[in-house]
């Protein structure tokens, strides 16, 4: 048994830290949150140039045919950096679905460029407030045409292809459909989310051509699918996020004088941190299994992608809230950090699916299988 | 126990109710103005009514009215839309303060304008490196003739920027140990050497000044207390700090999160139908509930003449928290939706995301998560104090970091 | 507005404490957890004879005819106290039924004798795991004969009388029954519980007489109305408990030293203390509430019983569960007290429904009128 | 990664597996004999097969095998109810310690019989006085010609009634600061002048004694370290404790949480499809899975030849209020029968009220909760300990309250 990574893994982590710690420093994520921008359009130029755009993606479509193992080294990375690219929606969600579900000829068409960075991708699957299930999803596909609204969408504002879940009327009750986004009959409408160094859109399809993705029908199934690598890869970022918000109220911290000595002295304090610790490292670990299990494709995939997702939403969460609390009223200013990490973390514990879905996925996985 | 008025109570509520009726601006009076404008022209005319600070002695504006009609009226004007936050600094904390320390003439000077609202107060304690350490401040008063010359800055100094007046604890002697060298003084905040900065909090707003002083004079006559009192005096303050700050009934509550559970779907059903959100809601409500309980025994004691004791540090405590979480769970209710910051899309995203942010700013303001843990520990439980490293340290030799 | 217990209410207080104190003391208590006793005969005559099984059933049937205020400043102190007796049962329970629903034959049978300490009480509602609703009832009367099994009954093994929750074929689904429980036709088996020092057992009903109690096939709504009260009584026993356990922590972690201080310095004592304060305190205040609910008959009593029971068991738990910690390895010693209140906080935490229960019915509650 | 063992590994893996098979006792072989008996005789047979403390030196009964394959022994010995807790103080941290201190002669003498099960060794740290302080220890030593006479109380002493050895921490130097007037010893448990009173726990079980000690005398060769060094040698016996105490797998687990779940019925339905227990579940699902998975990475830097660090605190910190925590859910899906204790009426009571009144133990014994978190804090995460009120001051003069 080995549940470690390999040196080469471990040699993509060093050079992914490096890399953004110099082209990905807060000042830029502070720029682009000041601004509202929707991303950081040279940064993600930078990462596509470094391949990681391109980690699983098979070398027949432009990729460099690694395994999810990889990417997860990435994703954790990421999510240190509070990176404001568009990443997760092309290579967490865009590209996993094509690759699962695509056509030859779809693959042919978008891998290559969400591979390169010359595209961005999208996933398009809430209308409202609330869980989603097929019945309350009313954008619809018929004879190639896509119809309906769907929004808050990651990156829709900036993508140049969405996977749409559309309702059906039979099979599962919903059909993925595949839509080039840069048609005049799709509408870009920017929705300013909690975080605001990550673009969101509204996006308004009025006729606009679209071809189905994967088996008309069994878009639900696809979904569910999709949702479990996305729990696993989006986890990676939490704990990459959650790991920096614990070492910078550690440093806070331990620079930080009251009463006479430091205030990582006090109990209230260091034992505030170590909770912290607790709960990054039990993600981490459950994360760990989750990659496993992504790579392997092991039968309890979906347990261990709702592990994952819960425990990673916990310990982001406590992280970044008891990061500024740690600070004090310097945490609470607009001129520190922490609120990069409090705006994300809350931010990518609703992307895709509440801490509630999943621990109900969770439930029922561990019960269908004991 | 009894929810109801004594008939003398209830007489008193019918006569404030009545007089509010008639009296709160209306929106042709408030047309065009800002709110501090609105602030000050409503407090103007309840001062002239006799309804401003009616616990004050009638010689400042006040009524002499007893703590259980204080809360009587606060009740009754709370039923309107009135600004108020201006005002809660100088009335609620400088002038007690002033009551006990200053002289005959500066209270007959002063307090009539503070009631009014003519003339607004700030309080200037805090230092960027005092934090909860607020004793630990270093911005020094050295004395020159009749004046002193303050030079330092101070932080978190909430509406410096539209008050007249301030009152600032500075070191006059650093070679004491912390508490032992400071004083307290009242100053003019448009006096020369001073100037103030916003700060820009996490949720964009600026609620909050840096103030910084470069060679300020302020007469030896505005000193409050002895030289080297400064923070006897600075308690009598921050006591009434605990009260004037409260639990703070703004933001998320359950009864809002009741009402989204109602609307929002989950397998089909309202999500207040779903035993885990059951489950948590019913967990928020216990602490709502329990501290709006507290606060009428609080009540109850204050209309016996007991004054409120530290014991009320619980009410922030609880509330901050419970505001994170509650904002926090109802964002998940709505799912990704739940994260969407646009008004014209979600008519509570400002009230739920608002408070979410809002949230970690009321955790420390006046007292982290920690120190009021502490309160409790040592004021009410009894347990002894951390050791202290600073105890009967000259402040200048204390370690910093 | 006055939220506060009168002076009279605060006499009794101090009366009962001091009885208690020279009547109970925690040697008694060790006693009959020791030996498994069902309860202290002596000690509950004691506190019959103090009037205080006599408190709320009114003068004409030989009580005081006093209010479920002062019933409440009894129960924390009996709460505080740990008091091995049939009190709650009786008196919560049965004699509040009977009060609300006796006929003026069944109140003369039995009421004097409740209230005077010759006869205990009992409430029968479950026979197996999970929360009981009328359709898992099997006990059935029919022609003023009962039959079934009951377990388990808190003082079954003592009672001279139950109330006996029967399923029904039409109405709500239940019917009351008032048993006398000295037939032969009753069979009493012990049960040892959690808590060994309070009494519980199995009653078995083979063809007993019995009699109705209140309306036939309006039993569920009877029980749901006695809930509520028992919830708040029993809630101020479980803060009474509370309070005493953070007592206990605190006089333990002043005076014991470690590493050349008052543990009680430390902020991972100090702070754990102050949050069984807090819990304690909302617990507390949640509880006032219930009693002016209970003693007012106020439109929303529901809520305010489901609000002191969560409240009351959340607090006694993490007291009684902390006082053990912060005792250290003395505090899980059989020698030390600590145990009485963490066996009765969790007996206590199940005797009217879980906390569970009570969080559903207090948003349902909360849902219905908001 | 790579859930699967290496070559060598399997085939170490079968060959346990196949010693195993054939050689654990039977029901046969067992019958009419106590706990105590079934390990010795279990344990005897292991080491006459050469299945004894494996990592060990073969010239003491092992067989010099690497971490991983210990691992992979304890596993497969793990399918099997075979008695093992009597050897793990003796062979999991006495043995340890005497390999870095005691002598060849003693080495040769003592380890074989403690790998054989033949003899058995318990700890003699813990004092009442002491606690989570635990070198704050009273019990003391004097020399007396080439003998110490030892005096003084031992508690939480695991296995003192049926040990024949035990180490023992003793205080030889009241006038130096409290870690340096300690010396280290190893005595014979039937020595005259000691007395094993048995501890009864609220579980009403006793696992653990008090031990008096009344002029015992031992050997000054049975010293370990040298005189006023038994603080660190405490330590190497201390830093074994950590890896035999682990996580604790036996009480309540989710899986067992899961199957009452499918059996209880809540609103008509199995209490597993109630959405408040499933967020219970999976919460404490993730707490357990977690540790699971923390300890594979542990075992893969073990196997790697790294030595188990502080961060293994994690276990019994997290897993103590787990076990607690789960337990009390458990009673809470069966509402007031969750409180039967009666194994003839519940087949569960023994598991999960056994689980919930033994918790508490769990979350003191070896490291209270707030030392574990303590340890976390400044060993992992290398934050400053608390200031010392005991530091540098003769042992005897530290305030005791």
């Amino acid at each position: 048994m080995n549940f470690e990574f390999s040196e080469e893994q471990q040699m993509l982590r060093d050079q992914a830290r490096n890399y953004l710690t110099q082209h990905c420093p807060t000042t830029l994520v502070r720029r682009v949150l000041n601004n509202r921008e929707t991303h950081d359009a040279d940064l993600y130029k930078g990462i596509a140039e470094m391949g990681w755009t391109a980690t699983t993606i098979p070398e027949e479509y432009g990729g460099l045919g690694m395994s999810h193992l990889e990417l997860v080294v990435i994703a954790e990375e990421l999510g240190r950096a509070c990176a404001p690219v568009p990443f997760s929606s092309t290579v967490y969600l865009a590209a996993e679905a094509i690759m699962a579900l695509g056509t030859e000829a779809q693959k042919q068409t978008w891998l290559p460029k969400l591979a390169d960075g010359s595209a961005i991708g999208c996933f398009a699957l809430g209308e409202a407030g609330g869980a989603v299930t097929p019945d309350q999803i009313s954008t619809s596909m018929a004879d190639g045409v896509i119809n309906g609204t769907k929004v808050p969408v990651a990156d829709g504002g900036i993508a140049d292809v969405a996977i749409v879940v559309c309702k059906s009327d039979g099979g599962d009750g919903a059909t993925l459909a595949l839509v080039d986004l840069s048609q005049d009959a799709v509408a870009k409408d920017n929705v300013q989310m909690i975080d605001f160094s990550r673009g969101h859109a509204e996006l308004t399809f009025n006729g606009a051509c679209a071809e189905v993705l994967g088996e008309e029908g069994a878009g639900w199934a696809a979904v569910e699918s999709l949702m479990n690598s996305a729990a696993i890869l989006f986890a990676w970022e939490q704990i990459g996020l959650a790991d920096k918000a614990l070492e910078q109220a550690r440093e806070y911290a331990l620079g930080r004088f009251a009463f006479g000595r430091s205030i990582a002295s006090y109990q209230a304090i260091k034992h505030k941190l170590a909770k912290m610790y607790v709960k990054n490292t039990l993600a981490r670990s459950n994360a760990y299994y989750g990659a496993w299990a992504l790579n392997a494709g092991a039968s309890d995939l979906a347990v261990a992608a709702a592990t994952s997702r819960v425990a990673a939403i916990q310990a982001s969460l406590f992280s970044a809230e008891e990061n500024i609390q740690t600070h004090g009223g310097m945490g609470f200013t607009w001129e520190f950090d922490c609120q990069f990490y409090y705006r994300r973390a809350k931010l990518l514990s609703l992307a895709v699916g509440s801490e509630k879905q999943w621990q109900g996925r969770l439930v029922d996985g561990l019960a269908a299988s004991a | 126990m009894d929810f109801n008025d004594t008939p003398e109570q209830a007489a008193f509520r019918a006569s404030a109710a009545d007089w509010l009726a008639a009296n709160v601006p209306t929106k042709e009076e408030t047309e065009g103005l800002n709110r501090l404008q609105v602030a000050k022209l409503w407090q103007k005319r309840k001062y002239d009514a006799g309804w401003a600070c009616i616990g004050w002695d009638p010689a400042y504006g006040g009524r002499g009215a007893s703590a259980i009609e204080q809360v009587i009226w606060k009740q009754e004007e709370a039923k309107y839309d009135v600004p108020a936050g201006f005002f809660v600094i100088g009335q609620g904390m400088m002038a007690p303060t002033l009551m006990a320390y200053a002289q005959p003439q500066h209270l007959e000077r002063y307090l009539p304008k503070l009631a009014s609202g003519e003339e607004i107060w700030c309080q200037l304690f805090s230092e960027p490196a005092g934090g909860s350490d607020l004793a630990a401040l270093r911005t020094k008063a050295e004395k020159d003739g009749d004046e002193w010359v303050i030079n330092g800055q101070k932080i978190w100094t909430s509406g410096a920027h539209y008050s007249d007046f301030g009152c600032v604890v500075v070191r006059t002697d650093p070679t004491v140990p912390k508490h032992k060298g400071l004083s307290y003084f009242f100053i003019d905040m448009k006096s020369p050497g001073i100037e103030i900065k916003p700060i820009k909090q996490l949720t964009g707003e600026s609620d909050f000044n840096e103030v910084y002083f470069t060679d300020v004079r302020v007469p030896d006559s505005q000193r409050l207390g002895e030289v080297g009192q400064g923070w006897q005096v600075s308690l009598t303050t921050l006591m009434n700090e605990r009260a004037a700050i409260g639990a703070g009934s703004s933001g998320v509550n359950v009864n809002l999160a009741i009402q989204l559970a109602k609307e929002v779907m989950i397998d089909g059903k309202p999500a207040i139908e779903d035993s885990a959100v059951k489950a948590r809601l019913a967990n928020f409500y216990v602490e709502e509930a329990g501290l709006k309980f507290t606060s009428y025994r609080t009540l109850s004691a204050l209309s016996r003449g007991d004054i409120p004791g530290p014991e009320n540090s619980i009410g922030k405590l609880v509330g901050a928290p419970k505001m994170q979480q509650l904002a926090s769970f109802c964002m998940d209710l709505l799912e990704t939706s739940g994260a969407i910051w646009d008004t014209s899309r979600s008519k509570l995203a400002d009230n739920i995301i608002g408070s979410y942010m809002g949230a970690p700013g009321l955790r420390i303001a006046g007292g982290t998560d920690e120190i009021m843990t502490n309160i409790i520990a040592e004021r009410v439980l009894g347990l002894p104090q951390e050791p202290r490293m600073d105890k009967g340290i000259p402040f200048m030799d204390v370690p910093t970091g």
